[in-house]
């Protein structure tokens, strides 16, 4: 089956929505209109008003109700119209649903998941580029995911609905109709907390995630003539697979990490962190990352690109690192 | 009412008010770690509410609402562990005072965020409404909490489905130190109804009677798919905020006019009005209490700590181990 | 009111219309990045508010409220330059739209996130008080974000205060896709300003007469101290959400019913009745709002796009460079 | 002069309210009643309750405010009763008040402050015990600011107040009263962006901040013959003084980090991958963290202990750095 990532997503709320009658969609115009990028275009046809809920303007209502009907057993998948507005839900992700079985001693558990369009290079300007997974890498009791691919975005949606723990899943809208793929016509599930090898190789390590999974296997490829990189996609990033991660460092010791969000303060800081650490005798080179600059992503195109990571710079990136 | 009834009302009132004095003592002795936030005065509120809840439905208490949990059927004994901070509170020690709910008992844990907690029952009355559950969710705040933007969202919520959720405020006068003229520009919460489309009502929460008539019909509208209800009750806590604040920000007369008002006392006179032999019924309820509670402290003081790991526990429903692979 | 200033209102309303056209042609043609929110339709909702401030008067526009931008005072030309994301925009290209202000002449640029600017509007008006300066802030916003927590916070504590700022909604009908009927449960947004404690008005948002002198009183009380109003306007949008919304959720009827209504066809219609010279108005009006509107797309399209490096600028105004000591 | 950590505090808002007729104070209770910590104690009276603001309970709507009054030159500074609270204004944080200049292509500058007590090891549990530093260093427009000593609390708060960009401003409430100091009666300022070398030394760096600086010059002196310990604390955690901390890691050769905030996705992390870029060539051992473990802050003091760092776990990392 062809599809795009976004129609991955769409297939896999409506694959849910058939096979649990708990699951729920609600969000701001998810219903009538199938959402502002489509994503579950059909679905409140199909599964009900009561089901995909159409809901006001009020993103930490949203998280917040998602949260009362976890409690009862059900399984709210909950849109942010941009991933964005996930500051306005903040502390009900964070203080709410993070918390919710630890201080409930584990009398319940709390299986909601949030998700929404993030990312840039789609001149979105101020609020609709941001990548704000790194905050949430920093709350226990949530998982957070980030799909590259259409059978990721699928496989991965579809187990974060099944997963008992809140799950903020960032799909990447670039990528949304950018990219499309086979997908198998039965059903699957790709499971959480663990990376994919997307390329083998022996010389670098490129820990990537994200929309950049996509230059980063490119450059690999491009570049096979002048250095061997194995290319590992996290996928998911709260908690990320260090065996696979350490594994691959272990062969390679070299590492370059790359993601769209900022680098201060970002999830590369944390991977560069850990494997400086657990992996210092190996390295033959210091750990290095590619990321955002440290500013907000700007509307204007010579001004995005000078901010986001390319192709270019992903290319450049692998030679100094290459060459180190 | 039934004189059954009447005195099992008694009971739950004059069972709260001495565990409020109880958990007041014990933390002047120095025996409890972390807030305590009393809310002696405001008994009828909570035992109005829910005194007539079915265990199916919810409660969702704030930092002073202790009476819920009792009422709504928490074991008086790991309510006191919680409060300790012991294994055998709800929480398992991972949070103290209200911040661990008993679930199984319909009584959700807020987190410290006020207003938080209104949303959750907002959500939880939409899953009653869409599967056709006469249940009802009830989500006590106080008057400080009414400022939040998630009390505001959780009630345009509601407003729109015509959701069996209860919003009850309960209007003490003061948040901390903070009084009702610098909080909101109007006397009565209730008045935030109107523009939710759903009817607001005031009553006096000091007042049994008052409380239960309000309440029970707000929540045969609710059970009857009639949509939600704003009551505000106001009433009064005799402490501080908590019990290191001296509450100099009000007057003595204040309190005491309060006091005079209290809502043990009116019940008791009207007790009295119905000629049942009060004094009995004094004597017997207070033993009843002070046994339950004397249990409940010696049962969270046996209670033991959890030990250092056990901070671990409880985390994820569906622990990954990606260190492992 | 004098021929003269219905005349200027009269080239408000076309002007704004002409540059909405124009934004929406331009966005046709490909010419345009990012989303594009006509507030075609909705001309004499910022006109009736904007157009007798004082320049040190303060709003706070939205998405649709390009209209708040010119008659405030922004430059027609800087404000194609910003909505082309140019440099010689409010923004200088760091953002497009209506997200850079222009703050020499009170106006401010919002953030992507509904409602966030009512706070921002509550406390400059706070400053205009303890001041006591007799300016105004006027805050407009969607019905959809009279749904957000911000709204609620800034209404609640404008009204504790008796702020001078002036929350304008403009209701037309639909956030997006949504309804009213599934944002709220009441007709009427004004309906919330009795629940803060100040006077709430529903007007229709077509009819810049009506809007002028609700919105007049309202100005006059806020200037006197008499503290904020809640103004609902109801008024339509005809595009979609954005230029790429087919708006297929509302029927043809509606619209057609709402184009009846437009507030320049009504206002074209109330200078007829004035017997001013009707054909030559529009004629020179058409020529003038014409040539402004080319001048401003012939300067933004001439002005540059930033270059790559300048996304670093205008970040922090007191920058630390840690990295050289 | 003697004071108190939160005393100098007081003295430091008490000194800029006098100072500057545009700065406010703005929070919950901070008028009548002084501050919930009595941090602003006897201000109201003096300064005027136009001026110190008892607000409603609306912390997105307190930093929503602030940056109304600053765009009109005010410079409030704006009280979380808890730190923890700062999650209800998260929004108005990083998208409002972080971009403000930015987004206005530098017509103004959003001179606010964002103050409250933070931190943990006071049994405060879950939302009474919480470092959330680490979101703020990941948002680019803000300052972020976390004293450890009396002196540099009245320093880094007045010049916060002073400084033209939002500034986050993280106190520890364990230390509000556990620790007195000497400071100057003259008035005096911290630099905003400037690390404090708390001990030379030439053996190990040891990078923290906040509460554990305490602990950590304690250790570095108790183990003095041992090893030599040079301990460096940030103060200023956006931006980072890389200056001063690459040339003490250039002279030791090793470094731990240690901070009282969760280990993954904390500040040490983005320390540590910097270091291990930057330094690699001049390091001896891996960059070693110690932080908080991934849990929530737990109530209960065994298990409290257990999650945050303390003087022993110090002292034992340091050994294993050392050993190394
Ligand atoms: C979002 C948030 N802000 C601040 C606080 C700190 N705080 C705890 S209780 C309280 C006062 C609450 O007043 P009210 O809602 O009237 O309830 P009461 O204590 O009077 O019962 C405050 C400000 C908090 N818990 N949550
Ligand atoms: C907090 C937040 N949530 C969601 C959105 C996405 N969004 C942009 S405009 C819009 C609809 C707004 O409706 P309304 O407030 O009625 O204004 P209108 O567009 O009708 O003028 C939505 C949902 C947003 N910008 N901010
Ligand atoms: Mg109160
Ligand atoms: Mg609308």
């Amino acid at each position: 089956m062809l599809v795009t990532y976004i129609e991955a997503i769409r297939q896999a709320m409506d694959e849910e929505l058939a096979r649990d009658k708990n699951v729920l969609l609600m969000g701001e115009d998810v219903g009538v209109l199938g959402g502002a990028f489509k994503a579950s275009a059909g679905l409140q046809e199909k599964h009900g008003a009561d089901r995909v809920v159409d809901m006001p303007i009020s993103e930490s209502l949203i998280v917040g109700a998602g949260v009362g009907l976890a409690v009862q057993g059900m399984r709210p998948i909950l849109e942010m119209q941009f991933i964005d507005f996930i500051t306005c839900g903040f502390d009900q992700i964070v203080n709410m649903a993070a918390t919710l079985r630890y201080r409930h001693g584990g009398q319940t558990a709390c299986p909601i998941v949030v998700r929404g369009p993030s990312g840039g290079g789609v001149h979105g300007g101020l609020y609709h580029s941001q990548n704000p997974e790194a905050w949430f890498c920093h709350v226990p009791g949530l998982k957070v995911v980030a799909p590259a691919t259409a059978y990721d975005a699928k496989g991965l949606l579809k187990s974060a609905i099944r997963d008992d723990d809140p799950v903020i899943y960032f799909e990447h809208k670039f990528l949304y109709r950018r990219i499309k793929e086979e997908i198998p016509a039965e059903e699957y599930l790709v499971p959480i907390g663990k990376a994919a090898l997307r390329k083998e190789g022996r010389d670098i390590t490129v820990i990537t995630y994200g929309s950049p999974v996509h230059a980063v296997v490119k450059a690999a490829r491009d570049m096979a003539a002048e250095v061997d990189i194995e290319v590992i996609d996290l996928r998911t990033l709260l908690p990320i697979d260090w065996a696979t991660v350490k594994g691959s460092v272990r062969k390679t010791g070299k590492v370059l990490i790359v993601h769209e969000a900022r680098l201060t303060g970002g999830v590369g800081g944390e991977v560069a962190a850990r494997i400086a650490q657990d992996c210092f005798e190996e390295l033959d080179g210091p750990v290095m990352r590619l990321a955002a600059r440290d500013v907000h992503t700007p509307f204007a195109p010579a001004m995005e690109d000078y901010v986001l990571p390319n192709q270019e710079k992903i290319t450049e990136a692998i030679r100094k690192l290459a060459a180190y | 009412m039934t004189e059954q009834k009447d005195r099992e009302l008694y009971r739950w009132l004059r069972l709260i008010r001495e565990f409020e004095d109880r958990i007041s003592a014990l933390d002047k002795q120095g025996k409890l770690m972390g807030g305590v936030y009393s809310g002696k005065g405001q008994e009828a509120v909570t035992v109005g509410f829910c005194h007539d809840l079915r265990w199916d439905d919810w409660v969702f208490p704030l930092h002073r609402d202790l009476g819920a949990f009792l009422v709504k059927g928490a074991d008086p004994k790991r309510l006191m562990a919680q409060i300790f901070g012991k294994r055998d509170g709800f929480a398992k020690g991972k949070d103290s005072y209200l911040h661990g709910g008993d679930l199984a008992n319909g009584i959700f844990g807020a987190t410290s965020m006020l207003a938080a907690t209104l949303p959750v029952a907002a959500g939880m009355a939409y899953k009653f409404k869409i599967r056709k559950e006469d249940r009802v969710a009830i989500a006590f705040f106080g008057e400080g909490a009414s400022s939040r933007g998630d009390a505001h969202e959780a009630m345009n919520f509601a407003g729109v489905h015509k959701l069996p959720v209860i919003f009850v405020c309960e209007n003490n006068f003061y948040a901390y130190s903070t009084p009702n003229e610098l909080q909101f520009g109007v006397d009565d919460v209730a008045d935030r109804a109107d523009g939710y489309g759903f009817k607001g009502e005031v009553v006096s929460g000091n007042d049994l009677h008052a409380v239960m008539k309000t309440a029970g019909k707000a929540i045969a509208r609710a059970r009857k798919g009639e949509g939600p209800t704003l009551i505000e009750c106001k009433t009064y806590r005799y402490h501080g905020h908590s019990e290191h604040d001296r509450a100099d920000y009000r007057s003595e007369e204040e309190v005491i006019t309060w006091e005079s008002r209290d809502p043990i006392f009116l019940w008791e006179n009207y007790l009295k009005q119905r000629k049942y032999d009060i004094a009995a019924i004094v004597k017997e309820t207070t033993e009843e209490v002070t046994r339950i509670v004397e249990e409940a402290v010696a049962f969270a003081e046996a209670s033991p700590f959890p030990e250092g790991p056990e901070a671990m526990e409880d985390l994820y429903a569906m622990p990954i181990d990606t260190e492992a692979r």
